[in-house]
């Protein structure tokens, strides 16, 4: 079930699951990048604020010749019914129409976390303790991301930081702002395998365009009718079902959509 | 009445009021600032403005040397990432090093020298200058200089590695009686077992995978830790499409996850394998000519040819002891003998034996001094050629209870010395440990003296590449920040310990500083008219030819640049030793054969499941990491945990537990609790679990090596039986 | 004592049983506090609700209360809309509890948002489209009407109304209450239906989504309904609790008795579409998402027998007890009723709130526990202790029951 | 939530959900406001005390507001809702016509029943105040046997200055008896001419501003006696005296004073049911 929704000149990311090492690169990357602070003395895997977050999936059997596999899981950016957004009291969660990323105004959010029920992916993150860093250490945060603090929730924006320093960049060169500017979340930078690509499938950075084609192209969940941005490549037959529910009764067809 | 008159006034007053209040700006200005306040909260840190540079320079966590793009706020590094580096040949960073520049805030970062006294209520710690710190330890090992009876004096070098250790090795030179110690276990020992094998011992070899299509990996973490991983990557990276993998694994590590192939092994039965794949090999004569040509002792010799070895394994049988069906060892023997340039690996800390087979393979398909696989190279040019060294002596040899005044080198990242050896080491009474490291010591490491020095990138470095790259290479970690007074390194404590008690018969080394050893090194290099340079401002690489002085050089590389050796001509005609060039070394190979013959190992049926032990939370147990590594280590499942057991969802079907389950697991030797974990990737008659759990159910202390890459080795194998606890 | 505060003609335990009785649930109250201010001054990391549990008995009590705090509306609605005067005998009760339930979620809420200051974002920057808007802008307001609705009962409180000014100010009140009451029976019907909007409309998860007519999902109808249901009943077990402790008749028994009947009627009925809601659910809906319904029932705990639970022990059979005249006019029989319906509704709150989210969506995802961590029981335990101490003092002070003076002696 | 307001959405959800809030908020203060503004009015145009009495007739108990008809059996049950204003009841006049055929012998006199001295001379008011007219033209006010029984051994009084108006059904004096004190009602409007004491028989000495015969609102004496009955019942149903029972069945005399048969009896409680102050 390919998307309809998103248009061309919005970005996708495309994780191959085949590449995936679960090294957990990504996840450390996009912490520094993003000033998400060092984990609370008393947090666990379900109070910690991860953007990325790499899990590992066992097949429960052989499965063929793969048991297991890892899944990197960023903010899905969902293109259509985005569940996040309309559920938001306060308007707090805004789609930009032209990236198609799902943006998240911590400073204006209540921290009601109405958002993270409605998230079928689990992406939504809440600071749980006020961010804290090493004496010293808060002088390497990135200058481009506004720490949040307390009570608020917060995900992943395809590294929103860059994409407006890419932006502004362009703009110094003359491009048009209506068309994409090419640039990399950190996740994808710092993938040792590079498993995740990023860009616009109108521009086909890092072949992205081809690949959301390609007949192990997945992504979570389809039949939600969320379109996620985020597509998933691999090439074994129960990872893409188990990924989009079908059941091992299904054929071929379906799961490739 | 006038009352009721009052109240009236003071009701219009209020009332009045409140309306005029509502009207005025007051309360929108009021709602204002509540909104600007809790949207800043004063302790929410501000972000630093400031111009945005790029800096160059290199990882010193671990010896692949990274190169490290550095992005700048300033003169601060904000972050990290990997810069193309076509000398060392990789252009990533680790999880570890992504988060490097964090290390110099490390919550148990020191700035003083301590002393730590042990009293009855715990570990007492005074602060005291380096200075006097340095003139108490000179003190002790002047006495010891004086009155050699009372102990030696060593210094424990965590990794042995590059200069630094060089000059270490060159100042003990000159302390009678000092001991050089190292790990008994260390990067390369797989490379150097070649030497074994091989005619010429001067050759030094490394791996050149630019060409290779099949990799057959021996239970190595290809992805993870350093050695042979940021090679792999690299061409995983790159060429992934005609780079196929095969890993021999005995349970589905992240490696065999990603790997072409998977082969899922019965743990310690790797040799036989080996020689399984080696007796298709031979038998098929699937074997490269010339090379069987330059093998002395493939078909004939005394007492018997490693044919006559191999005829033991046949495929059939291995499958019996290796649990791997008999047509998958056939077809992978085919597909590596065939599928050329191949090679074969296995892990440092792997059995000699099993290393000694896995370069048997090597040379029965020529990957041995081939491009594309396993090239000679030569080492890096050492400034003082002459000079005496002292030899190194590893941690196990040094005779127990023997050692009076010890110097730890903990400038590397990771120290993987085990702390309980290194204190059996000691005198009983008055021995003295002195720490050199950035940090507070860990948990049970009880040293007398701590004396501060430099983190990561806040001090110029050597940094020479790898054992396993294919040509030597040589970088220069310049510092991230404007170097600091306080702190130095290891080797200059050293000398100051040293000169300070008249120990030193030589003058010459007793004010070198850092910059000075550099130059050093650079004008050896310079000297030897070798190699190429790359400079990653301009990504271009230049001759070393086409520097004008050794001044150049060494400003080139204090910008970032990296020098690389040119390659050599592998000469492809020197004779090949499958069982050893030694006689000796044959027989003890032909032995531990024989000894494996009716191998493989039995589980005693009342402790069914083979423990396969896995490195947990890096941050929890090798402490000195960022603490953003919390991120995999505390706020995911992503890596195995402490405990945990972790078991395949048959198996526990098997012994009817279920996720999430507290569990008593037996050995023959003790037993100790955990949470059942369901993954698929555990072998089935397996159970993962993590190093710290092994100490209760392990017959010997656990000798842990390298859980690094998330791979362990014991000493013997550990069976055990899972119980259901009841609470 | 304090007998010149006493509606003449009351009988009320003396000041000093009463002032027991108050410290006592003053004490309580102040142990919740502290609980409730540790939450508000360390953040909800004193919680044991997490990103995937990311609410908790909390979102449970607000739901339940509201739902039991319906009885206000809709008493209020047959008295003054629907004409039927013999609910003046617990109208005023019914306010109180009403302002109680309220009073007491919105405090609740307030504690588990996570920035409270920022709570009036929501009404500076609507999200029309959100369930969440709704329900906080309705129950606000109806904050107000119910606030509003208690203002005469508190005036006609002895002292009070020898002040002139407060006794015309009350009379001139209490000839507008009949608009206030529709007021209010069009915001509750609103917020009550917008709080099962709230998980309705997540088709994030297949749990809880329902298809339903235009923007609103069918639990919209089914809280209405099930509210309106219980709120009866919850008026019911109160005051006959009520006269238990005070050893007092309050009201007529035939009262209870057609309020268990309405109950009754609307709990039958609320039964009936519940379950047609239910098999459109398990054959359509859930399926359309590629869920099996029958694995949200072989998850741990909550077996099928949950849903048998909820919809037939305790809403088949009590909505048919209440609809036998025998059974209703047995009082232990009618009370036995009333508790199995408020019960059923707390079952419904609950599979609504926790279980959905004890439910994994990702298909790697495990089954979630969470037990609440002694603060958020604390915080709940306040917001009982509130309501007794207010319900307290209202029954001691003012008339919530005007049928008790006909109904009792006035002896000690 | 204003167009002024950052990113407000002009789009038709958000504009008829903010309508129906504001519409709602505006119905909410509108009332508030004419609830005041008809307060004010009150307060000025001191009808404050009609208001209190129809307030405190809400007040009473249902038992307290039983029409004089029902007691008569004429409208059985029936309870008033004109504030005890017979004068301008709509029912009245055909209960009357119909008593008028039915009973005639209310209006012969008889002796006192129950113990209860009824005077066929008083006007009775069911505030438990009797009226009396003098030769001159004025008016005595007393309190009847049943108060005096309720109120018990020497209570004191607050009587009202010569000079003082009163007006039917609002305080006219205040009884103080052991802790507690009532007000008692007037039975009809009229200036205040002088104040008596219970030694001289009556409290108050009044000229009504009506004609007694005219004061429809108060009893006689045939009706007093049903009423006194009721009455007594009523006390009977708030708190068991002693002997009260027979006294109803065959008219002995009952206690002088029904406090001390019941000191536990909530007392101040009775005294405001009884005598109309709650």
């Amino acid at each position: 079930m390919k998307s309809i929704e998103i248009s061309p000149s919005q970005y996708v990311m495309v994780i191959d699951a085949d590449r995936c090492t679960g090294c957990g690169a990504c996840m450390v990357a996009c912490a520094i990048e993003n000033n998400v602070a060092p984990a609370h003395p008393d947090a666990t895997d379900r109070t910690g604020v991860t953007w990325m977050k790499v899990v590992k999936v066992s097949s429960g059997n052989n499965g063929d010749g793969k048991p297991a596999c890892y899944l990197p899981l960023p903010c899905q950016q969902c293109a259509a019914e985005t569940p996040c957004v309309t559920v938001c009291p306060q308007n707090a969660v805004e789609v930009d129409q032209q990236t198609g990323i799902v943006f998240q105004m911590s400073q204006r959010c209540l921290g009601c976390r109405y958002c993270m029920a409605a998230c079928p992916y689990h992406a939504r993150y809440f600071n749980w303790w006020d961010p804290e860093w090493p004496e010293g250490m808060e002088q390497t945060l990135n200058p481009d991301v506004a720490p949040r603090m307390r009570g608020v929730v917060e995900k992943c924006n395809f590294c929103h930081g860059r994409y407006q320093a890419a932006r502004a960049s362009a703009a110094e060169h003359g491009q048009a702002s209506s068309d994409p500017v090419t640039y990399e979340p950190a996740c994808a930078q710092a993938c040792p395998t590079r498993a995740i690509k990023f860009g616009t499938p109108a521009n086909n950075e890092q072949g992205v365009g081809d690949l959301v084609h390609s007949s192990s192209a997945f992504r979570l969940l389809p039949r939600l009718g969320t379109e996620p941005r985020v597509y998933y490549l691999s090439k074994h037959k129960w990872i893409r079902q188990m990924a989009q529910m079908e059941k091992e009764t299904s054929t071929g067809e379906e799961v490739h959509g | 009445m006038s009352s009721a008159l009052s109240r009236r006034n003071i009701l219009k007053l209020a009332g009045g009021s409140a309306l005029g209040f509502l009207l005025s700006p007051m309360p929108w200005k009021m709602l204002d600032d509540i909104s600007i306040w809790t949207q800043n909260w004063s302790w929410i840190p501000k972000l630093r403005r400031g111009p945005v540079t790029h800096k160059y320079t290199s990882c010193t966590l671990c010896p692949n040397a990274c190169r490290v793009n550095a992005r700048m706020i300033s003169e601060t590094p904000v972050s990290l990432w990997g810069a193309p580096d076509p000398c060392v040949g990789h252009s990533y960073l680790c999880s570890v090093g992504l988060a490097g520049h964090h290390l110099a805030y490390h919550p148990s970062r020191v700035r003083n020298a301590h002393r730590f006294t042990a009293t009855e209520n715990g570990i007492s710690s005074e602060q005291l200058s380096v200075e006097d710190a340095i003139a108490h330890i000179a003190k002790i090992l002047h006495n010891i200089h004086v009155r050699p009876e009372e102990g030696e004096f060593a210094l424990f070098d965590c990794r042995p590695h590059g200069m630094v250790s060089d000059i270490q090795q060159i100042f003990l030179s000159h302390v009678p009686g000092a001991r050089y110690i190292v790990p008994d276990n260390h990067e390369g020992r797989f490379m150097r077992a070649l030497m074994e094998m091989t005619e010429d011992p001067g050759q030094s070899y490394g791996l050149d995978f630019s060409r290779t299509r099949t990799l057959l990996s021996f239970g190595v973490s290809l992805f993870e830790g350093w050695g042979i991983s940021p090679l792999v990557v690299e061409q995983f990276r790159s060429r992934r499409e005609e780079f196929n993998i095969i890993q021999i694994d005995h349970h589905q590590s992240s490696s065999s996850i990603v790997a072409d192939t998977h082969i899922a092994i019965k743990p310690g039965t790797e040799m036989a394998l080996a020689l399984g794949l080696a007796h298709v090999i031979v038998g098929e004569r699937l074997y490269d000519p010339a090379s069987a040509a330059r093998a002395v002792d493939l078909k004939r010799n005394k007492p018997f040819s490693f044919m006559d070895l191999t005829r033991r394994f046949p495929p059939g049988r291995v499958a019996s002891v290796t649990g791997i069906p008999e047509d998958v060892i056939v077809r992978t023997a085919r597909e590596f003998a065939s599928n050329r340039p191949a090679t074969a690996i296995a892990d440092d800390f792997a059995p000699a034996e099993l290393i000694h087979s896995v370069w048997i393979l090597n040379h029965l398909v020529g990957a041995t001094g081939k491009n594309g696989s396993v090239v000679q190279k030569r080492p890096l040019p050492q400034p003082w050629k002459g000079a005496h060294r002292t030899p190194p002596t590893r941690l196990r040899n040094v005779p127990d209870h023997s050692l009076r005044l010890l110097m730890i080198d903990a400038s590397a990242a990771d120290t993987t010395v085990s702390w309980p050896d290194l204190r059996r080491k000691m005198r009983a009474e008055n021995a003295t440990i002195v720490l050199c490291s950035p940090y507070r010591p860990k948990r049970g490491e009880s040293v007398d003296y701590l004396i501060p020095i430099h983190a990561p990138y806040e001090t110029v470095r050597a940094n020479p590449s790898g054992e396993y790259v294919a040509t030597s290479a040589f970088q220069i970690s310049t510092p991230l920040w404007s170097k600091s007074e306080e702190g130095c390194e290891t080797w200059q404590i050293l000398q100051r310990v040293v000169s300070a008690s008249d120990a030193m018969t030589k003058e010459e080394f007793a004010q070198l500083e850092p910059e000075e050893l550099l130059r050093l090194q650079c004008d050896a290099i310079f000297n030897s008219k070798r190699g190429t340079i790359h400079h990653p401002n301009n990504d271009e690489t230049i001759p070393l030819g086409s520097v004008l002085s050794s001044g150049d050089f060494y400003a080139t590389l204090m910008e970032g640049a990296a020098w690389s050796d040119d390659g050599v001509a592998t000469s492809t005609n020197g004779r090949l030793f499958l069982m050893g060039k030694s006689t000796s070394s044959a027989q003890r190979f032909a032995e531990s054969v024989l000894a494996f013959d009716n191998a493989g190992i039995d589980s005693n049926p009342s402790f069914p499941l083979l423990v396969v032990p896995v490195g947990e939370d890096v941050a929890a147990r090798f402490g000195h990491v960022s603490p953003i590594l919390s991120k995999i280590y505390q706020e995911s499942d992503l890596k195995p945990r402490s405990r945990f057991a972790y078991l395949h969802h048959e198996t526990a079907r098997r012994f009817k537990l279920a996720a999430e389950q507290r569990v008593i697991i037996h050995s023959p030797h003790g037993a100790t609790e955990a949470i059942v974990r369901c993954d698929s990737s555990v072998r089935p008659d397996t159970v993962q679990l993590s190093v710290s759990q092994l100490d209760a159910i392990s017959p010997t202390r656990p000798r842990i090596i390298n859980s690094y890459g998330g791979r362990v080795y014991t000493d013997q194998p550990i069976f055990v039986r899972i119980e259901r606890a009841r609470s | 004592m304090d007998s010149k505060f006493i509606t003449r003609g009351l009988e009320r335990t003396s000041l000093r049983n009463f002032s027991v009785w108050v410290l006592f649930w003053v004490v309580v109250l102040g142990f919740g506090l502290y609980g409730a201010y540790l939450c508000l001054a360390e953040g909800l990391n004193q919680t044991n609700m997490d990103n995937r549990f990311v609410f908790g008995l909390w979102i449970f009590l607000d739901l339940a209360i509201i739902a039991f705090g319906a009885g206000a509306f809709f008493t209020g609605l047959l008295l003054y809309i629907l004409k039927r005067s013999e609910f003046t005998a617990v109208i005023n009760s019914a306010v109180v509890i009403g302002l109680i339930c309220y009073s007491g979620a919105v405090a609740v809420l307030a504690i588990d948002v996570g920035q409270p200051l920022r709570a009036w974002f929501t009404f500076w920057h609507p999200n029309a489209h959100s369930m969440l808007t709704e329900v906080t802008f309705c129950i606000s307001c109806y904050l107000v009407v119910l606030a509003v609705e208690y203002m005469p009962i508190l005036l006609k409180n002895r002292k009070l109304k020898e002040r002139p000014s407060l006794l015309v100010f009350q009379h001139n009140l209490h000839k507008v209450i009949p608009v206030l009451a529709a007021i209010g029976v069009f915001l509750s019907f609103f917020h009550q239906g917008s709080l099962g909007g709230l998980y309705g409309v997540l088709k994030g998860r297949p749990f809880a989504f329902r298809e339903g007519f235009g923007i609103w999902p069918s639990t919209f109808f089914l809280f209405v309904l099930s509210a309106a249901a219980i709120g009866p009943s919850f008026i019911l077990l109160t005051t006959s609790l009520v006269s238990k402790i005070s050893r007092k008749k309050l009201v007529k028994p035939e009262v209870l008795q057609s309020l268990g009947r309405i109950s009754g009627w609307l709990l039958l009925a609320y039964v009936l579409f519940k379950s047609v809601d239910t098999l459109v659910w398990i054959n359509r809906t859930s399926p359309s998402l590629l869920f099996s319904p029958y694995e949200y029932y072989n998850q741990e705990s909550f077996g099928t027998w949950i849903l048998f639970a909820e919809i037939v022990v305790f809403g088949l059979v009590p909505a048919l007890m209440l609809l036998t005249r025998k059974i209703r006019e047995h009082r232990g029989w009618l009370i036995t009723a009333g508790l199995l319906a408020c019960a059923g509704i707390a079952v419904n709150r609950f599979v609504m709130t926790i279980q959905t989210l004890a439910l994994p969506t990702l298909p790697f995802d495990p089954f979630l526990s969470y037990i609440p961590s002694w603060q958020e029981i604390a915080t709940f335990i306040a917001v009982i202790a509130y309501g007794v101490l207010l319900y307290s003092f209202s029954f001691r002070y003012l008339t919530l029951f005007p049928q008790e003076r006909d109904l009792n002696s006035l002896t000690r | 939530m204003f167009p002024f307001v950052y990113d407000f959405r002009w789009e038709a959800t958000s504009l008829i959900f903010l309508g129906v809030f504001f519409a709602v908020i505006t119905t909410l203060m509108m009332m508030v406001a004419t609830v005041t503004v008809r307060s004010v009015k009150d307060l000025r145009t001191r009808k404050i005390g009609t208001l209190r009495w129809h307030e405190t007739f809400e007040d009473l108990p249902a038992g307290a507001r039983s029409c004089r008809f029902a007691m008569s059996g004429f409208a059985p049950g029936r309870s008033c809702d004109n504030f005890f204003e017979c004068g301008t009841c709509a029912v009245y006049p055909r209960f009357r016509s119909l008593e008028e055929r039915h009973r005639p012998e209310d209006h012969e006199s008889r002796s006192g029943h129950g113990g209860f001295g009824i005077d066929e001379k008083r006007y009775y008011h069911r505030g438990h105040t009797w009226l009396q007219e003098e030769e001159d033209g004025t008016c005595v006010i007393g309190l009847d046997d049943f108060a005096a029984r309720l109120l018990g051994p020497n209570p004191t009084y607050q009587l009202p200055p010569a000079g003082s108006t009163l007006k039917q059904h609002q305080p006219a004096f205040t009884i103080q008896t052991g802790e507690s004190s009532v007000r008692v009602v007037s039975p009809i409007d009229g200036e205040v001419l002088e104040a008596g004491d219970s030694t001289r028989g009556w409290l108050l000495r009044i000229r009504p501003s009506t004609q007694l015969p005219h004061a429809r609102h108060l009893f006689r004496a045939g009706e007093a006696r049903r009423w006194f009955q009721a009455e007594l019942e009523r006390l009977n149903r708030l708190v068991e005296i002693p002997g009260v029972g027979a006294t109803l069945a065959d008219g002995g005399t009952p206690v002088d004073s029904f406090r001390e048969t019941r000191p536990d009896a909530n007392w101040d409680g009775i005294l405001g049911v009884m005598m109309l102050d709650v």
